[in-house]
């Protein structure tokens, strides 16, 4: 083998002015407190070393013992865990509904479940996946890990992201709470005007999905800005755009597609609402709406949604395929450059998701050449990773098989998609099973697999221990033959004309046997999560101490501790290569200087991540917790009456103030 | 922590929601013997008709549902016909606070059932018990007299105004007139 | 080296550190889009823009369903609005200002601006309440009704909350806390309404000048 | 090879499945062929581009590298063959995916070219149920149907589709793709039947309660046999002689019936739910639910939300000694 990198050139640590900016804060000729020099007095870690540095930086980074602390830490990692968790939480319970749901379909006319049940489950089974699960999950562990991951404290707006985690957790509670009280939507994840609309459901059931919406979005939006930021001036020094982690650049296009593609679904549903309470005519043909805006607007956000579960996922697989190939990425820039691609195409396909709603047929057939372009994308990055593991030296513990899972199952979904993208077979397929089948490839194919080989691969450092790597490998054997079981023979029930949301269908349709496959096969996927349950908690308890880079891999944050401390890292590393930690195998070079009293970190510049501020981050608040309360009382109060925005305001606005006025006790004082 | 979050969770969600119940089969208890209800407020002696209300009526005007499907029934048996949106035309208005029979859901499910002078016919047996009884509760609806949260919003049609749900509460003040439309010898 | 020839390294230790930069000269805060905000600042700013987009589109759609527009309804004055739109736009003058005097860490000229700016809001407030006044539609008489409501209180919306960041701000600068780090928060703020005043024109423009042009 | 069992067991249940009443693949009519034989191309494409990937995964997870290699260290050759290799892959992707386009697009040409029909009907989608309105030039030989529609065999016939209340999709897989209907516009389909024979289809977009028993039928009868059974339809209802019937009329008249029901010929003139002048004639009751015998109607009408729960036909109360007649009556409307 020829060797094109020298080890000598990777360790190569590049002249200061490459790593910093030397510019001032202040404006030219204006004398600016940001330019004064710190205080002496302040201990910085270029003084102290050793444990001493990391127990004094604990402290400093720590969040405090009790209920009180407990509510208003801003560690990223603390509320990444919860966040993980509750996301976990919510995906056994949207898999726990689709159970009752293909037990009820196992036979004929069934009377497991009734319509009204049966609608208000699989409307829960979709909310709670998409919403509650899919795109909270691909947000949970960037903010748990992209913080790391650059090589820096805390994620960009520690309070925010704070803030959102709880407004999430209202959100999925309230919805939950509402389905077990009987106030469960029953109108689908899509909830279609005029279905949804004031006079085809009575009642709150379709408001308490809309206002759902609201939580969910809020949270995601918010969260989504804080990726970003971290990604974009918290980086390592050092940390070109060519060095950032693919996971990275995965949650990075992913916010990105967040943020443009949410406010659809909050327009969406913030006109359902409206229609729905205060009378307005948007849907309304009678008065000169249209029932079509609606689902415009909805499938605007509705595709990307699909790529904002997919894109994530994408990052686990980089991570995981480069760490068990043991070999760094083949096509890295080709790889970046088609999540940058399907990021943007995912905007052009929502028409696809409508094209038996009689739309002008040129239309039409421009969202079959765009949905079907996306393959182009993909196939770049499917291809990307087999070379990579083509040329490498594959390990194959539970992550890696769970990747292989995702190749099999993922690949099958995006081809099946590629039928639904050309409009006169979508006329045969739309709706039917066939579809169920097809985006449950891509989705648990795209999604579930590679988060559980993310789980797999990261749970040590979360916890410090290893999972079993036995259950692990039965869990994913259980899963891939379960999943298919279940979800193959849905391509044909489909194709033998079974629609999508039926309760129940008759004994000579003919549809019976596959129907009960497809259970069989259900019960035996829930079973393997059962599995995977057991393996968690048991090996939080119990399993194999880890340590801090326990598979080996190359970046950063296997340079923390397992678990991290509060602080991350002791000193912010200083990255020359994109696998840092496989360049500099003896010494890890860093950044000295920061404060070990104060919560400083290192603001970098956007593209060649040269340090430019050293800038404190936020101290732990009650008040991000108290904002999503009253914030909570405000959005739930609003679907019985508009008022609530009235008396609804004040407490958020007092709660947002107490959110951001200086504490007596912060930077400014000292 | 979750366990005290968890557990005041769970006994609210016990506390089933039946506003929002969902009975599809006529309840046996819409048979009309289980109310008595006066069809005028007079009788001999000073404290009025014995009356006997089974509290029915809660169950159907506190529930959006039944709400809803007497909204549908009040345009598919052409209500409208004589009470337009419930404003009233050659029928009295039903969105006022004035019932001249009566303006509980009991006397509104006898009203519809038995017909009354001047105009109303009587639907006995036209149309079934337990459609009465939704068809009373929308009626109600209309001037507010169920709660917000159980009351329709605006209908996919042309818009006569403002939807039952955003009317303020309105009272039932008995006795009312007869419209002068109504009052032309039969 | 390889993973799979060795059980994972349980008791590993960190790698030691070589210190090859130093932080303690680097400012403690910068201006603009150095500032990490600022940055926050424009994703808010990208995300509430596009529902004004999307909102702006629904407008459209529905005018394009319909092919008669403003429904039934004559079109809104212009008297209200055009003042309004008038001090939004004069607005801009004191808002630089703001913005300059804030980068220049000039705490009695920083004070006077935001005091002049929440002035100026609170007086767009009051315009727009009259605004509201002469739509001569409501939102639920039909779908032109519902959906100039949405943008012209989407708008509304944004002035509040940029109105009540302002005099927050304000409050905040007559405190203690009037330095330091706060300079580059009257920069953001000031960012901020420029994204209202920008919001505001295309809006404007829709709500007034279209149905009049159609 | 495990996996190999259950795809097995799948591929059989797959080839019984084209033979399904209500299949995609088990094509009855000139646009349902076009379809199926497109699926048939695709599936075979994508499946040979789905078996080659699987295969270059499979090989790609033999180890190649040495034990020790450094991860970072690559080779220039082994780069610029995979760079190659990964070019040629993502070129074949593409001529794939602008020749599927181009079939698609040609398909959907074909699929949308409404030729001029012998017939053209009103279908109207309902909460949950079909009505069918049959147009004609002269207004007394338009008719209304329900959950039914006969068409002659060979001919295309124009479908207009409308919604009453929420969206609905009519879907007939044997004989072409579905088309949505929703209020406040008007869809079109056309749909043609090679030959004679019953084709089932259902709601296709989620509608709400009985989304699931919202079926209707195609019937593909010879010209001849169509214009006999419409100008039955056209024609009122005939009065029964026997006395059963004769008192199932009665109490037919008397009850809540007429309030929704229509019977051309008789004083029950409800508009809101289907229309029952030839009840008896059709196939099924309850859009699809039940087949049309006596038995049938009766439980129907004694308990309507035993078979549909949440369907908008109420319980009425009836005699024990009323049903029989009521369903007899019924079911002799032919």
């Amino acid at each position: 083998m020829t060797q094109a990198i020298t080890a000598h050139e990777r360790d190569a640590v590049p002249e200061v002015t490459r790593l910093a900016t030397g510019e001032r804060g202040g404006a030219p000729g204006i004398t600016s407190e940001a330019d004064r020099p710190p205080d002496p007095q302040e201990l910085r870690d270029d003084q102290v070393d050793g444990p001493e540095l990391t127990a004094r930086l604990a402290k400093t980074w720590g969040t405090e013992k009790g209920l009180i602390g407990a509510l208003s830490t801003v560690d990223h990692k603390v509320i990444g865990r919860r966040f993980i968790v509750t996301a976990i939480i919510f995906l056994f319970l949207g898999g726990l509904s689709a159970v009752v749901m293909r037990l009820q379909l196992a036979q004929p006319e069934n009377n497991l479940v009734g319509p009204d049940l049966y609608n208000q489950l699989f409307t829960m089974h979709g909310v709670t996946m998409m919403f509650l699960f899919g795109v909270p999950i691909g947000e949970a562990f960037a903010v748990y890990l992209v913080p790391l991951m650059v090589g820096t404290r805390n994620i960009g707006f520690p309070r925010l992201n704070a803030f959102s985690y709880y407004v999430y957790l209202f959100g999925g509670l309230m919805i939950w709470v509402a389905f077990m009280r009987n106030i469960g939507p029953d109108v689908g994840w899509f909830a279609y005007v005029p279905l949804s609309g004031p006079e085809f459901s009575p009642g709150k059931r379709a408001d308490v999905w809309a206002q759902m919406i609201t939580f969910t979005e809020v949270s995601g939006i918010a969260i989504a800005i804080s990726t970003v930021v971290t990604a974009f001036k918290l980086r390592a020094p050092g940390m070109t755009l060519d060095r950032i982690p693919l996971f990275v650049w995965a949650e990075l296009v992913n916010s990105f597609v967040i943020i443009f593609a949410l406010p659809a679904v909050v327009t969406a549903s913030a006109f359902l609402l409206m229609d729905r309470l205060i009378g307005t005519h948007i849907f309304n043909p009678a008065e000169g709406g249209d029932a079509l805006l609606y689902q415009h607007l909805f499938w605007f956000f509705g595709h990307p949604e699909v790529y904002i579960i997919f894109l994530p996922a994408t990052g686990w697989v980089s991570a995981i395929v480069v760490t068990f190939a043991r070999r760094q990425v083949f096509g890295y820039i080709p790889l970046v450059l088609s999540l940058i691609a399907t990021g943007f195409l995912s905007f052009g396909l929502w028409v696809h998701h409508m094209f038996t709603t009689g739309l002008p047929q040129l239309g039409a057939s421009f969202f079959t050449a765009s949905s079907m372009l996306i393959a182009i994308p993909n196939g770049i990055q499917i291809f990307c990773w087999i070379a990579t593991l083509w040329d490498g030296r594959p390990v194959f513990r539970a992550p890696l098989l769970f990747v292989i899972g995702f190749f099999f199952i993922f690949v099958a979904g995006g081809l099946s998609g590629i039928m639904l993208a050309s409009v006169p077979l979508d006329t045969q397929v739309h709706d039917t099973f066939f579809v169920v089948a097809h985006f449950h490839y891509v989705l648990i194919g795209g999604n579930v697999f590679p988060l559980i080989g993310a789980i797999y691969y990261w749970f040590p450092k979360f916890t410090g221990r290893m999972m079993s790597e036995r259950l692990g490998k039965w869990h994913f054997g259980l899963a891939f033959i379960g999943f298919n079981v279940a979800f193959f023979p849905m391509h044909i029930t489909g194709l033998m004309g079974m629609p999508r949301r039926v309760y129940t269908y008759m004994p000579e349709m003919g549809w019976a046997n596959l129907n009960m496959i497809s259970t069989i096969g259900a019960v035996l996927f829930f079973g393997s999560f059962l599995l995977f349950l057991h393996n968690i908690v048991a090996s939080a308890r119990r399993g194999a101490l880890a340590g801090p880079n326990p598979w080996n891999a190359g970046t950063l944050e296997w340079a923390a501790a397992s678990p991290p401390m509060p602080q991350n890292f002791d000193r912010i590393p200083v990255v020359t290569n994109r696998e840092p930690l496989w360049a500099h195998r003896d010494t890890l070079p860093v950044v000295a200087g920061l404060s070990v009293e104060n919560r400083e970190q290192i603001v970098s510049t956007v593209t060649a991540g040269r340090a430019d501020l050293r800038e404190t981050t936020p101290e732990p608040s009650i008040w991000p917790f108290l904002t999503a309360i009253a914030t909570t009382i405000l959005f739930i109060g609003s679907m019985f009456t508009p008022w609530a925005f009235v008396w609804g305001t004040p407490p958020l606005a007092l709660a947002l103030i107490g959110w951001f006025w200086p504490k007596p006790s912060t930077e400014d004082e000292k | 922590m979750k366990v005290y979050l968890v557990l005041p969770l769970v006994a609210f969600a016990l506390a089933a929601c039946e506003r929002e119940d969902r009975e599809y089969r006529a309840n046996p208890m819409t048979a009309e013997s289980q109310e008595k209800i006066a069809l005028v407020p007079l009788s001999a002696g000073p404290s009025g008709p014995t009356e006997y209300r089974s509290g029915l009526g809660k169950e159907y005007e506190e529930n959006a549902f039944h709400i809803s499907q007497g909204q549908r029934f009040y345009t598919w048996f052409n209500c409208n016909g004589c009470h337009a949106n419930g404003g009233g035309g050659s029928g009295p208005a039903l969105m006022d606070d004035r019932w001249i029979y009566g303006g509980q859901i009991e006397n509104i499910v006898q009203t519809i059932r038995e017909g009354r002078p001047n105009g109303m016919p009587s639907f006995r047996r036209k149309i079934p018990d337990d459609q009465i009884w939704e068809i009373a509760a929308y009626v109600r609806s209309m001037g507010r007299n169920v709660p917000k949260a159980a009351a329709p919003g605006r209908k996919d049609d042309m818009s006569p105004g403002p939807a039952e749900q955003r009317r303020p509460p309105g009272q039932v003040i008995d006795g009312g007139q007869v419209p002068p439309s109504a009052q032309m010898p039969q | 080296m390889t993973i799979d020839s060795v059980q994972p390294r349980r008791e590993g230790a960190l790698p030691p550190h070589r210190v090859v930069l130093n932080a303690r000269s680097m400012p403690a805060y910068a201006y603009g889009h150095r500032s990490p905000i600022w940055w926050g600042t424009v994703g808010f700013a990208a995300a509430e823009g596009m529902g004004f987009a999307l909102a702006i589109g629904a407008y459209f759609y529905l005018v394009f369903i319909n092919g008669n527009w403003p429904l039934s309804a004559p079109p809104p004055d212009l008297f209200w609005s055009g003042l309004f739109t008038i001090v939004m736009l004069a607005s801009a003058w004191p808002n630089s200002l703001a913005k300059r005097n804030g980068e220049r860490e000039d705490l009695v000229r920083s004070r006077r601006d935001l005091v002049i700016m929440s002035l100026v809001g609170l007086v767009l407030l009051g315009i727009r309440v009259m605004e509201f006044t002469g739509l001569h539609v409501r939102w639920d008489q039909n779908a032109y009704g519902s959906i100039l409501w949405v943008l012209l209180g989407l708008h509304t919306l944004h002035l509040v909350t940029d109105l009540g960041d302002t005099i927050v701000l304000t409050v905040l600068m007559f405190t203690r806390h009037g330095h330091g780090k706060r300079f580059s928060d009257v920069g953001d703020n000031a960012f901020y309404w420029y994204f209202v005043i920008a919001s505001w024109v295309p809006i404007y423009l829709i709500i007034y000048w279209f149905p009049r042009w159609w | 090879m495990k996996r190999l069992v259950p795809l097995l067991l799948i591929v059989t249940l797959a080839l019984a499945g084209c033979q399904g009443w209500q299949s995609a693949l088990d094509a009855h009519g000139p646009a349902a062929h076009t379809l199926a034989n497109m699926f048939w191309i695709f599936v075979a494409v994508l499946g040979t581009v789905w078996f080659l990937t699987m295969a270059a995964l499979l090989l790609a997870l033999r180890r190649r590298r040495p034990v020790d290699a450094d991860p970072l260290v690559t080779d220039p050759g082994t780069e610029k063959r995979m760079t190659m290799t990964i070019s040629v892959a993502i070129g074949l992707t593409l001529v794939t995916v602008i020749t599927f386009t181009g079939l698609s697009y040609a398909a959907q040409k074909v699929l949308y070219s409404h030729k001029d029909g012998a017939l053209t009907l009103l279908v109207t989608g309902q909460q949950w149920w079909w009505e069918v309105t049959y147009e004609d030039e002269q207004p007394s030989r338009v008719f209304t149907t329900a959950n039914e529609i006969h068409i002659p065999v060979g001919e295309p016939v124009l479908i207009k589709l409308e919604a009453s209340d929420v969206i609905h999709s009519f879907w007939i897989p044997n004989l072409t793709g579905k088309m949505d209907a929703i209020p406040g516009r008007q869809n079109q389909i056309q749909i043609q039947a090679d030959r004679p024979g019953l084709y089932r289809g259902q709601c296709a977009e989620f509608c709400g309660l009985q989304h699931a028993h919202m079926g209707i039928v195609v019937i593909a009868d010879t010209r001849e046999d169509f214009e006999r059974w419409r100008d039955h339809q056209v024609s009122s209802a005939i009065a029964p002689n026997d006395p059963e019937r004769q008192r199932g009329m009665e109490i037919f008249l008397s009850r809540p019936c007429i309030m929704c029901h229509q019977v051309r010929g008789t004083d029950a003139g409800g508009k809101v739910a289907p229309d029952l002048t030839h009840v008896g004639s059709r196939r099924t009751i309850g859009a699809g639910t039940l087949t049309t015998t006596r038995g049938n109607i009766a439980a129907w009408i004694v308990d309507p939300h035993g078979v549909k729960p949440g369907v908008n036909m109420p319980t009425i109360q009836l005699e024990p000694d009323e049903v029989q007649p009521l369903a007899s009556y019924l079911e002799g409307l032919k």
